[in-house]
This record gives C-alpha cells, sequence and structure tokens, in this order.
C-alpha cells in the first residue's frame, strides 16, 4: 500500500501531533506514505470562483507530481483534502481551467484528474479495511464515549467530495468501534464551527462551537475526535477543557501503540 | 436562447446530408416532443419513418451513403421497451455489426450511430441529433464509402 | 400512371410562420407523378379535407400527400378523408413539416428546404404505394386489471358492470391498495375504510370478477384483443377454499416479530396474518420467511388450532394462464423512503415520520388505536411539524422532480385532523407553494388556517435536530425574514411518491412504455390518457402520474369505458401494413420465423409456377392476422423475398433516394 | 495419395451396390491437371474421379440441385465441407434424406497461385513426394515444399471433425498447420482506418464482378440473388449509378454473416485474387467476441448469431469504442 | 469600479440562478444566518435580478463560513455560497477593499492558532 501524502502547512506546525500520529499508525498498519517532494500550502481555501486559476495551482502541482508516481494522493488535514478533491475534479471536468493550469504550468499534457485523491480515513476504511485494524488494536479505548465531529471540508459538496452520507456520515464512528470505543452520535456532528471565521469573527466561532459541544455533551460524548487542525483548536477554545478534542489520529495510534496519555 | 444549432445555410457553408431511421413507437414519437416543444436541431436532419428500428435494412444505410448522405443514425426504443418486444435487440446486432464492418474498412466509425429514444425524451433527441450534426459536420463530406471502389 | 395530389397545409402560423408553403406547392408540382398541388390553412378541417375530397375527384388522383403535423396526430384523419374520396386509405402518406421542421428550425429558407425534400420522400413513398385492405381479429372478452387498490377495483367494477369477466390481479393477500391505509380523505372528512370496503367487499362479490390475490403476473403474450397471459398464484399456505377468516391462527402464532406492513411496520403481526379485519380476500396467508415451520420444521400451532383444517404447508405455487382482450395497469405508488434527505432525522429520530406513517399513527386500527402519541415514549405531543416537498420537486439526485401533487392536500387533513382531536396540539406546516386546484381545495385549505388555526411558514427546513429528548426544527420564515428555530415533538414529512416497482417489469412485459420517472407513458397526454401507446393496453390511477383519490376514481372509470369500447368489438380490424413473403424467392431458410415475435409466420410446401417451370419448395407464410408489421423478418431474410406491406424495401429506398437526391 | 482415391472410390462402390446412394457428387478432371472440377458419377464412371492435392472445391453447393432430383447421391466431404453442407440443411435449402455424406480426410489443399508465384511456369503435370510436390513442367522438375503452397485456408485448418455426416472413411494423414485464423483480420483492426482503407480500397478496386465468389459460396445460394432483382432496388440494372459495383461485397458478407462456415471458397476461385475471406471473418471474429463463439453449421440447433440476441447485449457505439484508447 | 452585472457574479460563480423555486432551504440551512444582512437565499433572488451593487455591500460577505450547506442541501442544484464567493472575489479584486490588513495578525492570532487559519483569512479576505 504505497501513496503519496500531502501533509499541508498546519500538519508541520502547529498540527505536529496529527501528522505523527497519522505516520506512525500508518507504519503499523504497512501502509506507506512518501511525502510528495518540495509540495506547496494549498491555499487553505478552495477558489470557488470558476475564474481563479492561480489559486488552484499548488493543488494541481500535487496532483501531478503523484500522477507521475502513478500512486493515489492521501491528504489528512481537511482544508487541504476539501481542496485538492475538488481541484481534481475541476481539471477532470473543467476543460477551459484544465487549459489554463497546463499553460501557468507550462504542462504538454495537461492534469486532467488522472489522480485519485484519498483522504487517510478513505486508506484506513477501504484499502487497509477497518476490521484489519480491530485485530490489530492492542489497547482497544474500551468504554470511551467519543463523539466524531465531521464538521463541513469533508462532507460537501457530496458529489464532489464522495466522503461519506453528507447528512449522516458514520466513517469515523466505524473507526471509533474497530478501535473498541463507544461512539456517540449528535446531530452537530456535521455542521459548521465556522472555523474560517476564528480569526475576524470569534464571536460566530464561539457560537457555533458551543452548539457543537452542547450537542455533542448532551448526547453523552466525554470526547471529540476531528481530522482538521482548525476544527480542532476552534473547539478546543471554547470547550474549556471540559470536552477534550483529539484528532482521530492519535486515538488510532494510541489504540495500534498504547501509551499516549489520554488513552 | 442560442440558436446557433440552427443557423442559417451560409454560402459555401458545409451543410451534411443526414438520415435518421426513427421507429414510428419512440424515436418517432420523441422526435414529435422535440417538435412540440420547440427543441431545436439542425436541418440537415432528415427522418424516415419506420415501424420499427428492426425494419431498418443495413441496405438502406448502405444506399443512403452511397446515394450522398453523410451520416446515417438508426433511433429505436430502448432495449427492453420495444413495441414489439423484441425488435430492437436484432437491430442492435445488426447494427452493431454492420457498423463494425464499415470501420474495418476504414469508413469513418462516427458516421454511423444507433440510439435508443423513448417517447418521452423529446430533449433527448433533439441533443443527439445536434451531436451527430456537429460530428458529422466536423467529419466533412462523406465521399470513402463510395469510393471505396474505384472506376475502372 | 399514378396521379399524385399534394396538399400543403399551414396549420395556421405553426408551419406557415417557418415554411413558406407556397414555394413548397411550386416546388411539388415539378415533382413527377405530381399531378395536383395545393396550401390551405388547415387542412385538417372540414374545408381543408373537402379541398382533398374535391380534387381527388377532379383530378382523378390515385394517391395523395399531405404536408402536415405529425402522422402520429392525423394520418388517420386522412385516411378517411380519402376513403371517403373512394381512395384506398393507404394512398395516403404525411411528409411531417411541423413537429419535424417548422416547430424546430427558425430560419425560414432552411425549414422551406427541408420541407420540400420531405414532401418528395413522401412523394416518392406514395408513389410506390399499393392499396391494402385489412383483415380483422376477434377480441377476447375478458379483461385483465393489474394492481388491486382503488384504482383497480373501480376500474374492474366498471367492467363487470357492463357485463364483461374481468380478473384482478394483486401482489398483496388482499385488494384495497394504498387507499386501505389511509384514515380520512380530503377535502370532506370522510373515513377512507368506509368508502372503500363497500367497493371492495363489490368486487370480491362480483360474479364478473375473479380476484388474484397474493398473485403476480408472470409472462404477458399477444396483442390487442388476443393476450395471453400467465399469473402466479404464490402459495398462501392456507387453502381459500376452507378458510373461514376467524383470524384464530393468527392470534396463536407465535412468531410476532414481523413487521406489519399494513402499518408501515409500526407495529408486528405473526407470521400467518390476515393484512387487516375489512380484507377482501378474507384469507389467513403464512409469509413463509417468517414462519417457524417453514424455518426450522418445528412449529405448526396454527395448523392444530385451525379448526377449517385450512392450512396447507405443501401448497406450491399455481400457474394460471388465461386470454385477455385488454389489460389494465393499475399498479398504483409507493412513498419513496426519505432516508436520503438526511437533514430531516428520519430513520435517526421515531419522531420523524412519513406522511403515511402518520396516517397509520391517526387511524383508529393503527398501531395507537388511533391515539396521537409520539413514537418514541408515548408521550403526547404538544407541537407537531410538517415538511412538505420532501423530495418532491427535487432534481439534487436523490428525489423527484416532478410535484406529487397530493402532498399540500392530505398536509392540511392532517393539520386539521389533529388541530380538531387535540386542540391542546400546535401545527406548523412548512411548505414552498400550497396548491389547491381541485374542487373545495383551496377552502379546505383556508379551513386549516383559519378555523383551525394551523401555521403556515413559507419556507424550508434545512435541519432537523434532537436536543433534550424532543426535535428541533430549524428553517427560514421567508415571508417574515427570519431563520425559524422551533421545538417540536413530532415532525412529518410529506415524502414524494413515486411508481410502484412493479410497474417496470410488468409494463416491460406488455412493452408498454414508461417514462423517465417510472410513470406509464399515455398514447397522447392531453386526448389519450388512459391508454398506453400499446393498442389494448389501459393505464389507470397513479401508475400514469401522481392522483388523489377522486381523480384517480375518474380516470378508473374512462379507463374502464375504453376497456368497454374494445370489449364491446365483434372483431378488431388489423394492422394492413404487414409482412408478406414472395413464395418464388423465399428460400426456405427460417430466418424470418426465428425473428418474429408473434409466431406470425410458418412454414408450408407449395407447388410454385416459376415463370412456367413448376417446383415444389418450403416457403413462409404470414400469419396477418398475427402479424404486428414490425419488419423484423425482412432484414433476416437474405433474399429479400420478404418484405412488409406499406414499408417496402422499394418505398423505404425511394425515400432513402429522395432525401439523398 | 492414389491409395487414399482408391480407398474413397472403393467404399462409394460399396455403397453404389448397396443401394444407399445412385450417385456420387465427386471431382473430375478439368481442364488442366489443377482445376479438377465437380463432377456426378455413376459406378461405370467412378474410376474417373478424382481426389488429389487440388480437388478443392466444396462440394456442398452443388447438393442444393442434386438434392432435388430423383435417388439419393453419394456426396464426398472434406473436413471443412462438412459445415457447409449442415448449413445448408438447417436452413433446409438441401433435402437432406436425398443425401448420403461421407466424410472424406483431407491433407490440406494446394494453391497453383502460389506455385506460379514461386516460379512454376508451363506445368504439366504433378506428384506429391513426401511432404514436397513435385510439378512435371515444359522447363523440368520443380520442387517445392507441400507447405508452402497450401491455400490460405489449410493454413488455419479448423481440424478434421466433420459435421453432420452419415460415416466417415479413417485415413491417416499428416497434421495441418493450425494458424490463427483471425490474425490478418486482428492486423487489420490494429491499422488506422486510414490504412485500413487504403487497404480495402485496393483490393476492392480489383474486382472486375465476374461473380464468382458469389456463384461457388454455399451460403450464397438465394433462389435469385437480391443483385439480380431489379425489385430489390439494390440490383445494378435498377439504378443510374453505382451502388451495387461499389457495395457488393460488403452486402454480400452481410448475407452470409452468422452463416459463412469461412470455408475459403470465395477467395480461392477469385481470379483477381482479393481476400475476401477476411471479410466473413471480420463478421465471424466480432460474432464470436460480441455474443459467443459461434461456427455455422456445427449445431443444428443452435440459434444463428443474427436472428438471436440477449437482453445483455453490447451496445453499437461501446463495440465500435473498443480498442480505441 | 469592478464589474457589477448579473453576468459577471453568474460567470465567476458558476451557478445558475434561474433554477431556483424560492424553497428557502438555503436560508433554513445556513448556521450564519442570523449574522447577515442579506441572507443566502435574496443572493440568489437579487443577482437573478441584476441588483448587485447592495450584494457588494453587504456584511454577509464576511458572515458567510463557507459551510456548504447550502449548496448541498438545496434541491435544485443552485449554490448559493458560490455566488457569495463570487461577490466577495469581486469586491477583493479591488486592492482598496482588502480587509485583512497584515499588520492586523498578529493581535488576531494566540499561541495556539493553526496555519490554516491564518492562511484561509488571507484567501478569504485580501488579494
Amino acid at each position: 500500500m504505497n501513496y503519496y501524502y500531502y501533509p499541508g502547512c498546519t500538519l508541520k506546525t502547529k498540527a505536529k501531533a496529527l501528522d505523527a500520529s497519522a505516520r506512525a499508525a500508518a507504519e503499523c498498519l504497512g501502509v506507506t506514505l512518501t511525502e510528495v517532494p518540495e509540495w506547496q500550502c494549498c491555499g487553505a481555501v478552495y477558489p470557488m470562483a470558476q475564474d481563479e486559476v492561480a489559486a488552484r495551482l499548488s493543488a494541481v502541482r500535487a496532483l501531478l507530481a503523484a500522477r507521475e508516481a502513478g500512486v493515489p494522493l492521501v491528504t489528512l488535514c481537511s482544508a487541504c483534502h476539501h481542496v485538492i478533491k475538488r481541484v481534481n475534479a475541476d481539471m477532470a471536468k473543467n476543460p477551459d481551467l484544465r487549459q489554463k493550469a497546463a499553460n501557468y504550468l507550462g504542462l504538454s499534457t495537461p492534469y486532467a484528474g488522472e489522480t485519485k485523491v484519498l483522504h487517510y480515513l478513505e486508506v484506513l476504511k477501504n484499502d487497509v479495511g477497518f476490521e484489519t485494524i480491530k485485530q490489530q488494536v492492542k489497547h482497544p479505548l474500551t468504554g470511551q464515549k467519543i463523539g466524531a465531529y465531521y464538521g463541513c471540508l469533508l462532507l460537501r459538496p457530496a458529489d464532489v467530495m464522495q466522503f461519506d452520507d453528507p447528512e449522516s456520515p458514520t466513517m469515523l464512528e466505524d473507526l471509533l468501534r474497530a478501535l473498541g470505543a463507544a461512539p456517540v452520535d449528535y446531530d452537530q456532528k456535521n455542521e459548521c464551527c465556522a472555523g474560517y471565521l476564528s480569526l475576524t469573527d470569534p464571536a460566530a466561532a464561539s457560537r457555533r462551537t458551543r452548539a457543537i459541544l452542547t450537542s455533542a455533551r448532551e448526547a453523552g460524548a466525554e470526547a471529540l475526535v476531528t481530522a482538521c487542525p482548525l476544527c480542532q483548536y476552534n473547539l478546543s477554545r471554547h470547550s474549556g477543557g471540559s470536552l477534550p478534542v483529539y484528532y482521530v489520529t492519535e486515538l488510532l495510534e494510541a489504540a495500534l501503540k498504547g501509551g499516549n496519555g489520554h488513552a | 436562447m442560442p440558436l446557433n444549432t440552427s443557423a442559417p445555410a451560409q454560402t459555401g457553408e458545409y451543410r451534411p446530408l443526414i438520415v435518421a431511421f426513427c421507429c414510428n413507437w419512440c424515436s418517432y414519437a420523441g422526435a414529435d416532443l422535440a417538435g412540440s416543444s420547440r427543441l431545436t436541431y439542425p436541418a440537415d436532419v432528415k427522418i424516415i419513418r419506420v415501424p420499427c428500428s428492426c425494419r431498418v435494412n443495413p441496405l438502406f444505410v448502405l444506399k443512403a451513403f452511397e446515394r450522398g448522405a453523410d451520416g446515417v443514425i438508426l433511433c429505436g426504443c430502448h432495449p427492453g421497451d420495444c413495441h414489439y418486444t423484441t425488435g430492437n435487440y436484432y437491430t442492435r446486432r445488426r447494427m452493431t455489426l454492420l457498423f463494425s464492418m464499415l470501420d474495418y474498412l476504414g469508413i469513418e466509425r462516427e458516421r454511423t450511430r444507433v440510439e435508443w429514444v423513448s417517447a418521452a425524451e423529446g430533449a433527448k433527441f433533439s441533443a443527439t441529433m445536434n451531436d451527430f450534426a456537429r460530428t458529422i459536420r466536423a467529419l466533412g463530406e462523406n465521399r470513402k464509402l463510395r469510393d471505396l471502389r474505384c472506376g475502372n | 400512371m399514378q396521379k399524385i395530389g399534394v396538399f400543403v397545409c399551414w396549420c395556421g402560423s405553426n408551419i406557415a410562420g417557418t415554411v413558406d408553403v407556397g414555394r413548397v406547392v411550386e416546388a411539388v408540382r415539378q415533382e413527377p407523378g405530381v399531378a395536383f398541388a395545393a396550401d390551405y390553412q388547415y387542412m385538417c378541417s372540414d374545408s381543408g379535407q373537402n379541398l382533398i375530397k374535391s380534387a381527388v375527384k377532379e383530378h382523378g388522383l390515385t394517391g395523395i400527400v399531405v404536408c402536415s403535423c405529425s402522422p402520429r396526430m392525423h394520418e388517420a384523419t386522412f385516411k378517411k378523408t380519402a376513403a371517403a374520396a373512394g381512395l384506398n386509405p393507404y394512398m395516403v402518406e404525411i411528409a411531417n413539416i411541423r413537429e419535424h421542421c417548422s416547430w424546430i428550425h427558425k430560419n425560414m429558407e432552411e425549414a422551406t428546404e427541408k420541407a420540400i425534400v420531405l414532401a418528395r420522400a413522401a412523394i416518392a413513398k406514395v408513389l410506390k404505394d399499393a392499396p391494402l385492405t385489412s383483415g380483422t381479429t376477434e377480441v377476447t372478452k375478458r379483461a385483465l386489471v393489474i394492481g388491486g387498490g382503488i384504482a383497480g377495483i373501480q376500474t374492474a367494477l366498471d367492467i363487470a358492470e357492463a357485463g364483461f369477466a374481468v380478473d384482478i390481479v394483486e401482489k398483496q393477500p388482499t385488494i384495497g391498495g394504498r387507499m386501505a391505509q389511509l384514515d380520512k380523505t380530503f377535502p370532506t372528512l370522510d373515513c377512507s375504510a368506509c368508502i372503500l370496503t363497500p367497493k371492495m367487499v363489490d368486487a370480491g362479490a362480483n360474479e364478473n370478477i375473479e380476484l388474484f390475490t397474493y398473485s403476480e403476473v408472470e409472462s404477458v403474450k399477444g396483442f390487442v384483443g388476443n393476450f395471453t397471459v400467465t399469473i402466479r398464484k404464490k402459495a398462501r399456505s392456507v387453502r381459500a377454499d376452507l378458510c373461514t377468516g376467524c383470524g384464530e391462527c393468527t392470534e396463536k402464532c407465535p412468531s410476532r416479530k414481523t413487521k406489519n406492513e399494513f402499518n408501515m411496520g409500526m407495529d408486528t403481526r405473526g407470521a400467518i396474518y390476515i393484512p387487516y379485519a375489512q380484507a377482501v380476500p378474507k384469507i389467513a396467508v403464512i409469509d413463509r420467511e417468517h414462519c417457524l415451520h417453514f424455518k426450522t420444521g418445528k412449529c405448526g400451532l396454527c395448523e392444530r388450532t385451525c379448526s377449517a383444517k385450512a392450512i396447507d404447508f405443501a401448497q406450491e405455487d399455481e400457474l394460471v394462464t388465461r386470454n385477455y382482450g385488454a389489460i389494465v395497469m393499475a399498479t398504483g405508488f409507493q412513498m419513496i423512503d426519505p432516508s436520503g434527505f438526511g437533514e430531516f432525522g428520519y430513520g435517526k429520530s421515531k419522531d420523524v415520520l412519513t406522511s403515511l406513517e402518520f396516517e397509520r399513527l391517526m387511524n383508529a386500527a393503527g398501531p395507537t388505536g388511533g391515539h396521537l402519541v409520539c413514537p418514541s415514549d408515548g408521550r403526547h405531543p404538544k407541537h407537531i411539524v410538517f415538511i412538505q416537498c420532501v423530495g418532491s420537486r427535487d432534481t439534487s439526485g436523490c428525489g423527484k422532480p416532478y410535484c406529487s401533487k397530493i402532498c399540500c392536500m392530505y398536509t392540511a387533513k392532517h393539520a386539521i385532523l389533529v388541530r380538531d382531536k387535540y386542540p391542546d396540539v400546535s401545527v406548523t406546516v412548512f411548505y414552498i407553494d400550497v396548491r389547491t386546484p381541485g374542487k373545495n381545495f383551496d377552502e379546505f385549505y383556508r379551513r386549516a388556517v383559519e378555523e383551525y388555526g394551523v401555521q403556515y411558514v413559507k419556507g424550508m427546513v434545512g435541519k432537523v435536530t434532537r436536543e433534550g429528548g424532543r426535535l428541533k426544527v430549524q428553517g427560514s420564515d421567508l415571508l417574515n425574514d427570519r431563520q425559524l428555530h422551533l421545538e417540536a415533538d413530532m415532525v412529518v414529512l410529506a415524502a414524494a411518491i413515486e411508481p410502484d416497482p412493479t410497474a417496470r417489469s410488468v409494463a416491460s412485459m406488455l412493452t408498454a412504455s414508461i417514462d423517465t420517472n417510472g410513470f406509464m407513458t399515455e398514447a397522447h397526454p392531453k386526448l389519450r390518457p388512459v391508454e398506453s401507446p400499446t393498442a389494448g393496453v389501459f393505464l389507470s390511477g397513479v401508475c400514469q402520474g401522481p392522483k388523489d383519490i377522486p381523480e384517480t376514481v375518474a380516470q378508473a372509470s374512462a379507463c374502464a369505458a375504453k376497456v368497454i369500447g374494445l370489449l364491446c368489438k365483434q372483431k378488431l380490424v388489423n394492422n394492413a401494413c404487414v409482412a408478406s413473403s414472395d413464395p418464388l424467392l423465399c428460400n426456405g431458410c427460417s430466418s424470418c420465423e426465428k425473428v418474429c415475435p408473434y409466431g406470425a409466420i410458418t412454414y408450408e410446401e407449395r407447388e410454385l409456377n416459376d415463370k412456367g417451370v413448376r417446383r415444389t419448395a418450403r416457403v413462409a407464410v404470414v400469419n396477418e392476422a398475427v402479424c404486428q408489421g414490425c419488419g423484423a423478418c425482412t432484414v433476416a431474410c437474405p433474399s429479400g423475398a420478404m418484405d412488409l406491406k406499406g414499408f417496402t424495401n422499394q418505398q423505404i429506398m425511394a425515400e432513402v433516394d429522395a432525401i439523398c437526391r | 495419395m492414389r491409395e487414399l482415391t482408391n480407398a474413397i472410390c472403393a467404399r462409394a462402390k460399396e455403397l453404389l451396390q448397396s443401394g444407399a446412394a445412385g450417385r456420387v457428387l465427386g471431382w473430375a478432371p478439368g481442364e488442366f491437371f489443377y482445376d479438377p472440377t465437380p463432377g456426378v458419377f455413376s459406378e461405370g464412371r467412378l474410376n474417373e474421379l478424382v481426389y488429389d492435392g487440388f480437388t478443392a472445391a466444396n462440394l456442398s453447393k452443388y447438393c442444393i440441385a442434386e438434392s432435388q432430383k430423383e435417388g439419393k447421391v453419394l456426396v464426398l466431404l472434406k473436413p471443412c465441407d462438412s459445415y457447409s453442407l449442415a448449413q445448408l440443411v438447417k436452413e433446409h435449402r438441401v433435402k437432406r434424406e436425398n443425401i448420403y455424406a461421407l466424410g472424406i480426410p483431407c491433407e490440406g489443399k494446394l494453391d497453383m497461385r502460389k506455385a506460379r508465384a514461386k516460379g512454376v511456369e508451363g506445368a504439366l503435370s504433378f506428384r506429391e513426394e513426401d511432404g514436397q510436390v513435385v510439378f512435371e513442367t515444359l522447363y523440368g522438375e520443380v520442387r517445392l515444399a507441400r507447405e508452402e503452397l497450401l491455400l490460405e485456408r489449410c493454413l488455419c485448418c479448423r481440424g478434421r471433425e466433420y459435421a453432420g455426416v452419415d460415416e466417415t472413411l479413417e485415413y491417416a494423414l499428416p497434421e495441418l498447420p493450425k494458424r490463427d485464423r483471425f490474425q490478418k483480420v486482428a492486423a487489420l483492426e490494429e491499422q488506422t482506418a486510414q490504412e485500413r482503407y487504403a487497404f480495402w480500397r485496393g483490393e476492392l478496386s480489383k474486382c472486375i464482378r465476374c461473380n464468382a465468389c458469389r456463384n461457388v459460396c454455399p451460403a450464397c445460394s438465394c433462389v435469385q440473388c437480391v443483385f439480380d432483382n431489379p425489385q430489390s432496388g439494390v440490383a445494378a440494372k435498377a439504378n443510374s449509378t453505382e451502388f451495387e459495383e461499389s457495395l457488393f461485397h460488403i452486402i454480400r458478407a452481410w448475407h452470409v454473416a452468422g452463416r459463412c462456415t469461412d470455408c475459403g471458397e470465395c477467395s480461392r476461385v477469385c481470379p483477381q485474387s482479393i481476400p475476401l475471406h477476411l471479410l466473413n471473418r471480420k463478421f465471424i471474429k466480432d460474432v464470436n467476441e460480441l455474443y459467443g463463439e459461434y461456427q455455422a453449421g456445427a449445431d443444428p440447433a443452435a440459434r444463428p448469431p443474427l436472428v438471436n440476441y440477449t437482453p445483455e447485449d453490447p451496445e453499437p457505439s461501446a463495440v465500435l469504442e473498443r480498442g480505441r484508447a | 469600479m469592478p464589474e457589477t452585472t448579473r453576468e459577471t457574479v453568474l460567470r465567476i460563480s458558476g451557478t445558475n440562478t434561474r433554477k431556483c423555486m424560492l424553497c428557502g432551504k438555503c436560508s433554513g440551512s445556513c448556521p450564519a444566518y442570523d449574522a447577515m444582512d442579506y441572507r443566502p437565499h435574496q443572493f440568489v433572488a437579487m443577482v437573478e435580478r441584476g441588483e448587485i451593487a447592495p450584494l457588494l455591500q453587504s456584511k454577509s460577505l464576511y458572515a458567510c463560513m463557507s459551510c456548504f450547506a447550502c449548496v448541498e442541501r438545496c434541491p435544485r442544484g443552485v449554490q448559493p455560497a458560490s455566488l457569495i464567493e463570487a461577490l466577495r472575489a469581486m469586491v477583493l479584486r479591488e486592492r482598496e477593499h482588502t480587509r485583512l490588513p497584515a499588520q492586523l495578525i498578529p493581535e488576531l492570532i494566540d499561541a495556539g492558532t493553526p496555519q490554516q487559519a491564518v492562511v484561509s483569512a488571507f484567501r478569504k479576505l485580501s488579494k
């Protein structure tokens, strides 16, 4: 199981734990992640404007590198995944953008979405298999009541992301169950935490995270997991420590290898 | 509303000749629906009504080409929906083999097409004819079949 | 020598607005064989037809070309005109210069050119037309109705009343269909069962009607007037002739976990059951999938209980083959599963229901005995939110693009029923549009608002969440420019209705066409709404499109009238455009026989006079009463012996020639 | 070879004497040693019967006329010929009850054109010796390896199974090469449309419309050919243009599609050496690939592919996409 | 001045406002609804009517969380979020409308603020 791996800027700085745990867990599971050489920041925001070409280029570069290597491109940060997956779809479906990107990058063969973009969780689910993971768990998270927080970027728009049911996703819960935990279902798991506004409108972020945290707590969650550094930051900042927010990979690593304090 | 597909014939502009065989029950009715919905397609397309697509003898297709048609399209009910139960299944085999043969002889494969268009698919009929006409226009005049055998 | 008359119709401005009809007339006059050409504003009008008739007489025309609308529209009209003028009706050809020309082209020059080409093709064809006469066939005086809901019952009753035998095939163990599940009916609020069950009983008792319940159509052969249908009577494991419907067995059955379909799975039933008290026929049936006897071989309690000795575990499916003159599709509808719209929380909270589930919840024979309680915990609700257009008018993928038509009215009904019975329960309805075209419909909806104080909110719900044991509904109130966050105890989804999935396979057997949404296609959307384009197949009820009960019943009766009209005929005039084989060219190879879907071709040894030489040969013979004129045989025939009257090789080649000229 | 001919004659004589048949359909000497022609023999003339490297003609088609006559005819069928007869019987073209089919072994037939191409000129006679063919010519003896002279069809021999014969004559013969008969078709398919067009245009332009292919083809046995029927709309006589001229071979191949046993007679008799069998083989290859293996004449009960279907048949468009990357 | 025609907005957003059937599900779904002066459904309606100028001034452009709930739930395939983004882009492409001067950043972040937050804020709010 060989993949190109796109960590993204946050995983190299503030979210090193996400990166490190993901790599460690991958190694345990026989998944080889090769970091994309000389990757650039994806921009963290998918440019919805159809005439924005430049903002799509760093994603295209990463996709091109994977095309050349002939392997799928794996991402972890929700924002990176969202941007790269959607730009990939643009390149496949929008000939205008494809040609413009090729012109910018001086490509003789335009990039037409050939690379398969996978989220780390998709690799776990489809290529490794949750059943395999379950068998490899050495330190099950027995009895831990954990709420899965998906946020927006992994799920929507579902026709492009094709990650999970956009309104009733279960992928994280299925993984948590494989790790031995008791996932807690709550209705705000796919609602926005207002992460993009965390700098400019902290009040909005506070309102949204409170709604999410309340919903999770009411359903009995004692911790949350997410795959997004911004969600993690936003939620932990407003939980006041009452509800710890982990990266899903941290729990995965802990269950596979043991050790980490919280597990 | 773009009407470019029915642009007036300008002098010198190449206008292909397209013969469309349509089964009476589905595709001809689909063409009627395209008409009553005012869904345009080029006047290059001329429709011949047949009771079923299975009435279309390969000789008709070849004849049309030989007489100067640039494209021939057969339209019938969707497989399984044939008014006569099985007619279009035979059509499908016959035309598959015939078109494959034409391709084998080096005739552009885009000049022949089979499409299943139901009586409810006026929009599909129009879209199909627009697409086919565009394809044929791009291919240009059909000389190959006529010239397959040089005059001696 | 043929003398052809060409008649170019203006169709008002429909044709003349885009096609220069004068130029068409001028052009066709030059065509060989054309003895007369004229244009007229409405050729299908009396005076237009008279113009044709007098031209035939005056100019001694032998054939007619009418350049007009689609032959599917007026070919029959002009054939009659020709016949009235003494011509063989098959000496008429139509050039479709409206649907295939004037309506789709905008440029006059171009449309006129095309019209001329189409006219030439028709002239070329008519020059090779030969007078044809139609044969006739007998009509089997029995009808089959597929589906035993209110549509099928009404159609069957009307046909039976007219004195014809009619069979109903129903896949469920009882007739009654969806209507039997409804509580009250709009806009009168009379009890659904009270008006339906007498009809069910009538259908069961009528000596002209035979019910095949728990049965399915297995295969269909033949054609209008002469269908042969095989019906699979599934094994009930209960002998219909012995069961008294006492219900003893259903109470004793120890397997009690099967979801009760009648109550939309909101309660359970035994493995042996009678769907409901008013079932017709009132005969128990064993659901073998859930029966302990069939699963483990150990039980047999029902058999011991039954004093009528009706239980028959060894019963097998039975195939019944019958002939019918007409077949009615009355396969009805189901509600879509709204799980695809996860934002509404259906499937996550038991208090989010579909309207049909709510219908059962309100019904005295329903899972709660008619007490309105929250399914999650049995509490009495304080506030109920109804959401309309769930999956209707939805082009996003998981819904249906059409309006389901009945939801506005039944939601108003639900709202009124709740408010009437439980004035303490408040009701909010989220709507996009309230559509009430129907007699007393808008008045009914206004009553909900004015008399019953139902809150109608223009806007759609974005999300339903569970909070503190209740539901929270977030939606927009567009008229008041606000986002609402309402607490509710129940949410009722007016989910879209879709054709019953069985319609597709049955339609396929009947070779009747289906539209992209799975509804049956009618022969003409306005003028022949109860007939399928396939002769002898008729449409009754929602299988043709969404309908409420009065509309369904009206259509069912209209459908019956059409069936009766067919069954009344002593003979049917056959298609004259049938295949025929030239024995002198026939190789006797049997290729044609193999592709004929009707078995219309047989072979016989014939003595032939081949240009003075006598020889005997095995040649193909077409049964003209059975041939439907598809033409499959003509292409299978390598020698060209087989040809199709009205669409001969020469005629089609002539059309090709004329178009490619 | 003489030995095999004697064996055939001996068995034929027995059969005639037993009353199983009244006459024999076989090969008689032609104008030259390399063109034996079909002939009918009474018991007394059996000594004139030829069976050698050049008796390639497929006798099946002659059974149509022969079976209409009084009495039974004994027909000699090489393995591949037997499929043609079986197909004709399946199509009710031959009165099987008037035929006694004797399957005779075949060691592959020779192509005089190949011999000429290898420099055999002024040939007067030939004989076969140990896998070699020895031509006696005006300019002396020429020896050539037998395999080099085999007819195209014999290089792809489909084996020694017979279809629907009444009996077979056992006789040990060396194996024939079993080349892939679709190799050339596949090679053409690989080419660009332009190349294919150039190939076929070159070949079909050579046609002189002598009708030899049609006349020899066992599948082309219509009571009246569409090309001879002015009512058919395709006959040249009925048209001012050259429809028949340009499309004759396509239509001919179409009409025998699903019925052609791939006997190769069309190419053998073509005076212009047009590889007509490549048209038939294209249909056979397509049928095999798309609808499952089918050999015309092999199974009397099997529905021929063109009067058959399955609901899952591929779409014409999908088929044209084949091989298009 | 930026181009302010309906066509520009439609081109940049790649959405078709005529598909809207005025159900309001976008506004019923929007988590930023209360912070908006013009609501998602109004964006669709106003763009369709060509009323672009007021939208360019709207504070909703900076309240939208780009959560795509409106896009996901729209029964007709309209994309209100894309309209909002197109309008925001039109404003920001005028340099003077940059909403997030770099010098403001230090006071907006804390020790834990992920890069992603900064990068995305720049992407959304400056040019």
